[in-house]
């Protein structure tokens, strides 16, 4: 089927358990968008915030995260460290005019070949319609960077990360 | 500059039926950076190998990256090429363009076009990458085994065995745990003390095996393969070298109404003590609280008594250092206590079953040192109260577990099938008798575990009643029991002479600061939590930390001596080696920029970063700052995302390289 | 509390006390004039609601409680209570108040005003035991009460469900306990001590209250009790006023007086007995009484 | 008694009923192991037909008919007894509370009358008095359960140690007692309270 916008997908994920997952729908031979670009960390854990935010600077339409369920972290708890990190930045991306639908976290574990599917396409498909972001572009033209990340709120929830 | 091949794989036709190849080869060999590329049929077959061999000397290529399959599949087989081919094996990565690509998409144009995006971004990365040498550790193939329950006993048994030293620290004035209290034990009901006190001799008398009894750890620094352990020994007051274990001394003591501990005070013992017979050590110990020498300076008997001149008020604690490798720990566990509810709490503890102000009203521990020959009733059953042989003993199951009021939402395991032990050896020794257990479920997964509840109910006649009991209190010399039966919808009552309390298996008290020593986790029960649930079972995640019984979950004897076997057995593989090598992806800090704000040793699961004083050459401490100790971190980067400061780097996964591949999509 | 800080409280009776347990608010009024702490009614209270109000309308309960706590404010002190239903309804509201945002709107709308939770609602027990002391009140004793022997009677509501009246442990409590033995008296170990005598079944299926009750005098007479303490009008007016009944009922006779606490404690300081109102229970304590020597 | 089969279903298991449940009394239903430690120490438990854990097991089943044809509610004390020793923290007597109130908004269907006439008259007094006026509620109780003789023999005596008053003065403030209830009528047609 043809597409007026193909967004650009990015996925960081965890290398013990989504992308072990990814690669099981390979193996199925599971069929999904091709519009998703795979960045493998250790952990979830490892997933600096400021990756996400360069990949948004970046013309990305939209983010996975994507690691271990609760409590199977490879590394006991690299994710429930990034589970609370995201918390607050997803405040910050809301405070910055990012709309949180483009950004989607999940748990997919090594043997979720058929979840790793339905994430990937889901989220395709709803940053599809949702169409290109132009949220930053427009942030950086109106230069209201800096300013407004001088206010409290904004400090706060970049202390919170 | 970097020189860069790729290396595109058809993998016969699984990539190139979706994926234009040699389009993807062409992609990559404009890229900047890209000295040479190629693609080929099978790339992991030899030819390939040998292909990749090649290129790199005729290229002169600083990095590899091979567009093929999952690197969980074949980025070994190709490190190990790079290798053979003179490069670092760290500067060889894969694309995945087969389980990410080929085999999940059909449009021909778009897996192409995915397939160069992927392979532009691993060129990225290599280009950044640096080489990395493996760190290699050397092995002290010494271990120390804290505990000496049967888990410990096993496991430093095994280990000795091997041929390794061991050296076994216990808290207790003899070794043995818990399954020395015990009389018989399900499923087979031998004897507990058979079976135990030659294993405990075993081990004392190993010559392999350091023990260390009354005493416990007093630190513990260092990393897998290099730990250094201060124990303390605790002062005894009697020389264990001179000590002939006659227990003369014993006899001679003029304070004997002590309440034995070991036995559940229900029995006495003097100030000058060992806690059962058949203790291993038998040297005795003088508790200081109780002896007239130390509460009044007169008496002294023992040591008039004692032939060798073994006893020595003067004696002080020790503290000994020794060096080992490995650490098993297999410090068992404690029951609830049903006593009187903590200071300012208002829901622990069983008001509603007597507080222990009931005498009739123990539990199975006590139960036990009843039944047990070696106990202070000979073996009798007996109850505490009057000495009278109950006629109906009631047991109550899932005291204090599954009972989230009580703050313990899980099943302790074992109480099932002990309290089926136990209405078995009570009818053995009282004909007569009858048992009664309270239950809600009969939980008896194991081998001959259901058949030997099924004896109890069927040959041996206990009476189980499904439902639980709100209330007990004494009436006359009877325990009144209020309790239902959910099957048959109605409230039961029984006039027990004895009732049983199955209560729960928890955690040591001290649990938690003897793991915070150790920087080991542990679960909001405080019991220790393993590495893997389901493959990593014996292992703690902070690397040369194995784990044995019932230290890390409720456990039975089958399953905690197999535990500390698998235990030992990890720390032999680990001792195989003379040195420790493991992928050098391991965080770095860069101390010039570190302010020392320790953010990142409150994520570290390893507990890997350290604090570094930075000093003038005058020696004045300048500033702390953080230090990742490559032998114990555990490569998940957490710390890097952390910093506030930018100053800790994952080797491996460098922003740099993240950054580099993030610009490229 | 220092000894120079003068003890005034809010005090809230509630209906039963004003009517069938008289003698409970009479001895209370007598017993804290004679300990120098100071009560002051608050005007025009209403019913708590009781039992049946909860029953069926939970916020009709709150909402006559929140009333009630919303008057008292406007009296000094802290809010003494002394039938244990009043205080275990008020907690409760205090309760619901403090951890139910949705309820509390609720309430504050029915009784068209803020929600009153600042007030500390506390038992007359706590009063003697905690605020007062034991050792303050056992320098008040001028007559010993030596050689009785009181079964403590709690029943449900003085220290149910954990965390609410927080009066005292819900199952093992010791307050009662406590008050007596400063008293002199000689408090027995009982299996009965927090059983439910049926509570306002006295109306509508009095047979249950006979059976329950029943189990509780047996229980007090076989630890050797001489008598009963009780801190509500409910209990009491269970195990006093039905208690001949129970008697023919179940054929035995226990002849077991049912002393408030508060008309133990003015035996104790010496109070004339018409100012503790012994002549309004039914089964006669006055030959035990004299018996024990105690008047 | 006989027992109807229970034919389970998607159409026959009433959540919504569980749901009501759940949120008057502010206890999980869902959560109850059925240990029946509740009904072990009920003190009337030997009275109902279903003991108070046979309760929760039918709410968990969405078997409210069965419950609320019953008397089981209409005898359960509020000793607390229940809540205060369950295991999971269910608060049984909350349940048993919404469960009442439920039944009693429905206009029964329980079978226990008198225990609902001596609510609805105690709660009446409150209405008109502001507080309990317990001579009334003994006589008009006694009346509509038509038992013209119960403790017949007891109000003599109480009336001579001046336990019962033969009047009951109204409380000053009386309006605002009426304004309460009114204000909880009005919330409730509009919907703003259960
Ligand atoms: C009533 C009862 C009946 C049972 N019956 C049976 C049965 O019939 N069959 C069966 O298979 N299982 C039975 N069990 C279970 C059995 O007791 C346990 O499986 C077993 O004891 C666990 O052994 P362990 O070595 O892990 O722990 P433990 O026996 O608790 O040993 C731990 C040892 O470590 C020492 N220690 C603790 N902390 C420290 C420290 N900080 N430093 C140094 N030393 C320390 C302790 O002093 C102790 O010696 C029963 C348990 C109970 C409670
Ligand atoms: C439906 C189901 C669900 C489960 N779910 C869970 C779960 O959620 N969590 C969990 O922890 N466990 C679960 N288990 C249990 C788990 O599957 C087993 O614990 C585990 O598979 C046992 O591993 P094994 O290696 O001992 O045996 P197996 O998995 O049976 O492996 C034995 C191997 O030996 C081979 N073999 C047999 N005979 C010979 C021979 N003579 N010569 C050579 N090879 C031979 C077999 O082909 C097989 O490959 C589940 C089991 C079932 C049935
Ligand atoms: S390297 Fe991987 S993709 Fe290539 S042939 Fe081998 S298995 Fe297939
Ligand atoms: S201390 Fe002396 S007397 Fe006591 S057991 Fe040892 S050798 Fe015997
Ligand atoms: S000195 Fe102490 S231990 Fe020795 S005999 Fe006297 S009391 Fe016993
Ligand atoms: S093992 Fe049995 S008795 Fe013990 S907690 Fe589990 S279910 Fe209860
Ligand atoms: S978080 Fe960064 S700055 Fe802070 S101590 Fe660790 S490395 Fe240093
Ligand atoms: S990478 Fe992980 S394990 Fe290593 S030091 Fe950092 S947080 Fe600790
Ligand atoms: S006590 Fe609690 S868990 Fe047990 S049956 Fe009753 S409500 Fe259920
Ligand atoms: S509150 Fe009701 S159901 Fe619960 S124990 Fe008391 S009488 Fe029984």
């Amino acid at each position: 089927m043809e597409h007026d916008f193909e967004p650009k997908i990015v996925a960081f994920v965890c290398t013990w358990c989504t992308y072990a997952g990814a690669d099981l729908a390979g193996t199925s031979r599971m069929q999904y968008p091709s519009n998703v670009r795979v960045l493998k960390f250790p952990c979830t854990g490892r997933i600096d915030p400021v990756f996400i935010l360069r990949a948004f600077q970046k013309g990305t339409d939209g983010v996975l995260v994507s690691g271990c369920h609760p409590g199977d972290c490879h590394y006991m708890a690299g994710n429930f460290h990034a589970r609370r990190r995201f918390a607050a930045f997803r405040q910050l991306l809301e405070f910055i005019g990012v709309d949180l639908n483009r950004l989607q976290f999940s748990w997919v574990s090594a043997a979720e070949g058929g979840k790793w599917v339905e994430v990937v396409t889901e989220l395709t498909e709803r940053v599809r319609a949702m169409g290109p972001m132009v949220e930053f572009k427009e942030l950086e033209m109106e230069e209201h960077w800096s300013g407004k990340l001088d206010s409290p709120e904004l400090k706060e929830a970049y202390q919170n990360i | 500059m970097s020189r860069i091949g790729v290396f595109v794989c058809h993998c016969g036709e699984n990539i190139s039926r979706t994926v234009d190849v040699e389009r993807v080869a062409a992609y990559a060999a404009q890229l900047p950076g890209v000295a040479y590329a190629t693609d080929y049929k099978y790339m992991c077959s030899d030819p390939g190998q040998n292909l990749l061999k090649k290129a790199v000397a005729e290229h002169q290529l600083t990095g590899i990256v091979v567009a093929a399959c999952s690197p969980r599949m074949h980025e070994k087989t190709f490190r190990k090429a790079a290798q053979a081919a003179g490069l670092n094996p760290f500067m060889c990565d894969m694309a995945n363009i087969r389980e990410h690509c080929s085999w999940v998409h059909e449009n021909r144009d778009e897996a192409t076009a995915k397939a160069s995006d992927i392979v532009r971004l691993m060129v990225e990365r290599v280009k950044r990458g640096k080489v990395l040498e493996p760190i290699t550790v050397p092995v002290t193939k010494r271990s120390l085994v804290i505990g000496g329950g049967i888990a410990g006993i096993q496991a430093a048994l095994d280990i000795a065995d091997a041929g390794h030293q061991v050296v076994l620290v216990e808290r207790e004035p003899s070794i043995g745990g818990h399954m020395a209290q015990l009389s018989e034990t399900f499923p087979t009901l031998d004897c507990s003390q058979c079976i135990m006190t030659p294993k405990m001799v075993d081990a004392a008398n190993h010559p392999n095996i350091t023990l260390y009894s009354w005493s416990e750890i007093e630190s513990i620094d260092g990393y897998i393969g290099n730990f250094s352990v201060t124990i303390r020994r605790k002062a005894r007051s009697v020389d264990e070298d001179k000590c002939t274990g006659c227990g003369v001394c014993m006899a001679k003591c003029p304070q004997k109404k002590i309440p034995n501990v070991f036995d559940r005070n229900l029995g006495l013992r003097t100030a000058i003590y060992v806690p059962f017979p058949q203790a291993v050590p038998n040297t005795p110990v003088i508790d200081r609280e109780h002896c007239l020498k130390f509460k009044t300076g007169k008496c002294g008997l023992c040591a008039k008594a004692c032939g060798p001149q073994a006893i020595d008020f003067e004696q002080q604690d020790q503290l000994v250092t020794e060096p080992v490798g490995a650490i098993v720990v297999a410090t068992g566990f404690d029951l609830y206590s049903i006593d009187r509810k903590p200071e300012g709490s208002s829901i622990e503890g069983y008001g509603e079953f007597g507080y222990g102000t009931i005498p009739d009203v123990i539990d199975g521990l006590t139960f036990e040192r009843l039944a047990s020959a070696s106990g202070p009733t000979g073996g009798k059953i007996l109850r505490p109260s009057d000495g009278k042989e109950p006629k109906q003993v009631v047991f109550i199951q899932c005291v204090g577990s599954r009972a989230r009021e009580k703050g313990i939402s899980y099943c302790s395991k074992i109480c099932c099938m002990y309290t089926a032990k136990h209405t078995m050896l009570y009818h053995h020794k009282v004909h007569d008798g009858r048992a009664y257990v309270f239950y809600m479920d009969a939980r008896t997964p194991g081998k001959c575990y259901d058949e030997f509840w099924r004896r109890a109910v069927e040959e041996e006649e206990a009476v189980y009643i499904r439902g639980m009991v709100s209330r007990l209190y004494q009436r006359g010399d009877k325990v009144v029991v209020m309790g239902s039966d959910t099957l048959v919808g109605v409230q039961v009552e029984i006039e027990a002479d004895l009732v049983v309390l199955a209560t729960a298996v928890q955690a040591q008290p001290n649990a938690d600061s003897l793991a915070q020593k150790l920087g080991i986790s542990y679960d909001k029960y405080n019991f220790y939590s393993e590495a893997h649930a389901k493959l990593r079972p014996v292992e703690c995640a902070t690397a040369g930390i194995y784990l044995a019984g019932a230290c890390q979950g409720p456990k039975d004897i089958p399953d905690t001596v197999s535990q500390a076997s698998a235990a030992a057995a990890k720390v032999m593989t680990l001792f195989a080696k003379d040195q420790l090598e493991r992928e050098p992806i391991v965080a770095r800090v860069n101390e010039r920029n570190c302010v020392g704000c320790f953010a990142c040793r409150k994520v570290c699961p390893y507990g890997a970063i350290e604090e570094k004083e930075i000093r003038d050459r005058q020696g004045n401490l300048i500033r702390t700052v953080a230090h990742v100790n490559p032998g114990v971190c555990g490569g998940c980067g957490t710390c890097q995302a952390t910093c506030p400061s930018k100053s800790v780097e994952l080797d491996g996964y460098t922003d740099e390289q993240i950054v580099a591949m993030i610009e490229a999509l | 509390m220092g000894s120079k800080h003068k003890l005034t409280y809010a005090y809230y009776p509630g209906c039963s006390l004003h009517a069938s347990a008289k003698e409970y608010d009479i001895s209370t009024r007598s017993v804290c004039k004679a300990l120098r702490i100071g009560l002051a009614e608050v005007p025009d209270w209403f019913c708590c609601g009781a039992t049946p109000a909860h029953n069926v309308d939970e916020l009709l309960s709150l909402s006559l409680c929140a009333k009630n706590l919303s008057m008292a404010e406007e009296v000094e002190g802290d809010l003494a209570v002394a039938c244990a239903a009043c205080f275990s309804r008020l907690k409760t509201t205090q309760h619901h108040l403090e951890h139910n945002d949705i309820q509390r709107k609720q309430v504050e709308k029915a009784i068209a005003a803020p929600a009153p939770v600042g007030k500390k609602v506390k038992h007359l027990l706590e009063i003697l035991a905690r605020d007062l002391g034991l050792n303050k009140l056992e320098e008040a004793v001028t007559r010993p009460l030596t050689g009785l022997r009181v079964a403590c009677y709690y029943g449900c509501l003085l220290t149910r469900p954990p965390g609410v009246p927080e009066l005292d442990d819900c199952e093992d409590p010791r307050i009662m306990e406590d008050v007596l033995s400063a008293l002199g008296a000689e408090p027995v170990q009982w299996s009965h001590r927090l059983e439910c005598c049926g509570a306002n079944f006295t109306l509508s299926r009095p047979g249950v209250v006979l059976q329950l009750s029943n189990a509780i005098l047996a229980s007090a007479r076989a630890a050797g009790a001489d008598c009963i303490m009780v801190a509500c009008p409910l209990c009491h007016g269970n195990l006093d006023i039905r208690q001949q009944e129970i008697e023919e009922g179940y054929q035995t006779r226990y002849g077991m007086p049912v002393f408030y606490i508060t008309q133990m404690v003015g035996l104790a300081l010496g109070i004339p007995t018409p100012r503790l109102g012994l002549e309004s229970m039914m089964v006669n304590p006055m030959p035990l009484l004299q018996e024990k020597h105690l008047i | 008694m006989k027992r109807k089969k229970m034919l389970l279903s998607n159409e026959t298991i009433n959540i919504g009923f569980v749901n009501k449940v759940e949120a008057l009394s502010g206890t999980s239903v869902r959560r109850c192991f059925q240990c029946g430690k509740c009904s072990a120490g009920c003190p009337m438990a030997s009275f109902m037909e279903h003991p108070p854990n046979r309760v929760v097991r039918l709410l968990q089943l969405g078997q409210w008919e069965r419950i609320l044809a019953g008397r089981s509610i209409w005898y359960c004390a509020s000793c607390e007894t229940c809540a205060t020793r369950c295991p999971n923290k269910v608060n049984l007597a909350a349940i048993m509370d919404a469960l009442r109130k439920l039944s009693w908004d429905a206009n029964g269907p329980s079978k226990e009358s008198f225990v609902q006439l001596a609510n609805r008259l105690f709660i009446d007094n409150i209405r008109t008095y502001g507080r309990q006026y317990e001579l009334r509620l003994g006589a008009v109780f006694n009346v509509k359960s038509g038992q013209f003789m119960k403790d017949l023999l007891l109000g003599p005596k109480l009336l001579s140690r001046g336990k019962l008053k033969m009047f009951h003065s109204k409380n000053r403030n009386i309006t605002e007692i009426e304004n309460i209830f009114t204000r909880i009528e009005e919330m409730r047609k509009k919907g703003e309270a259960p």
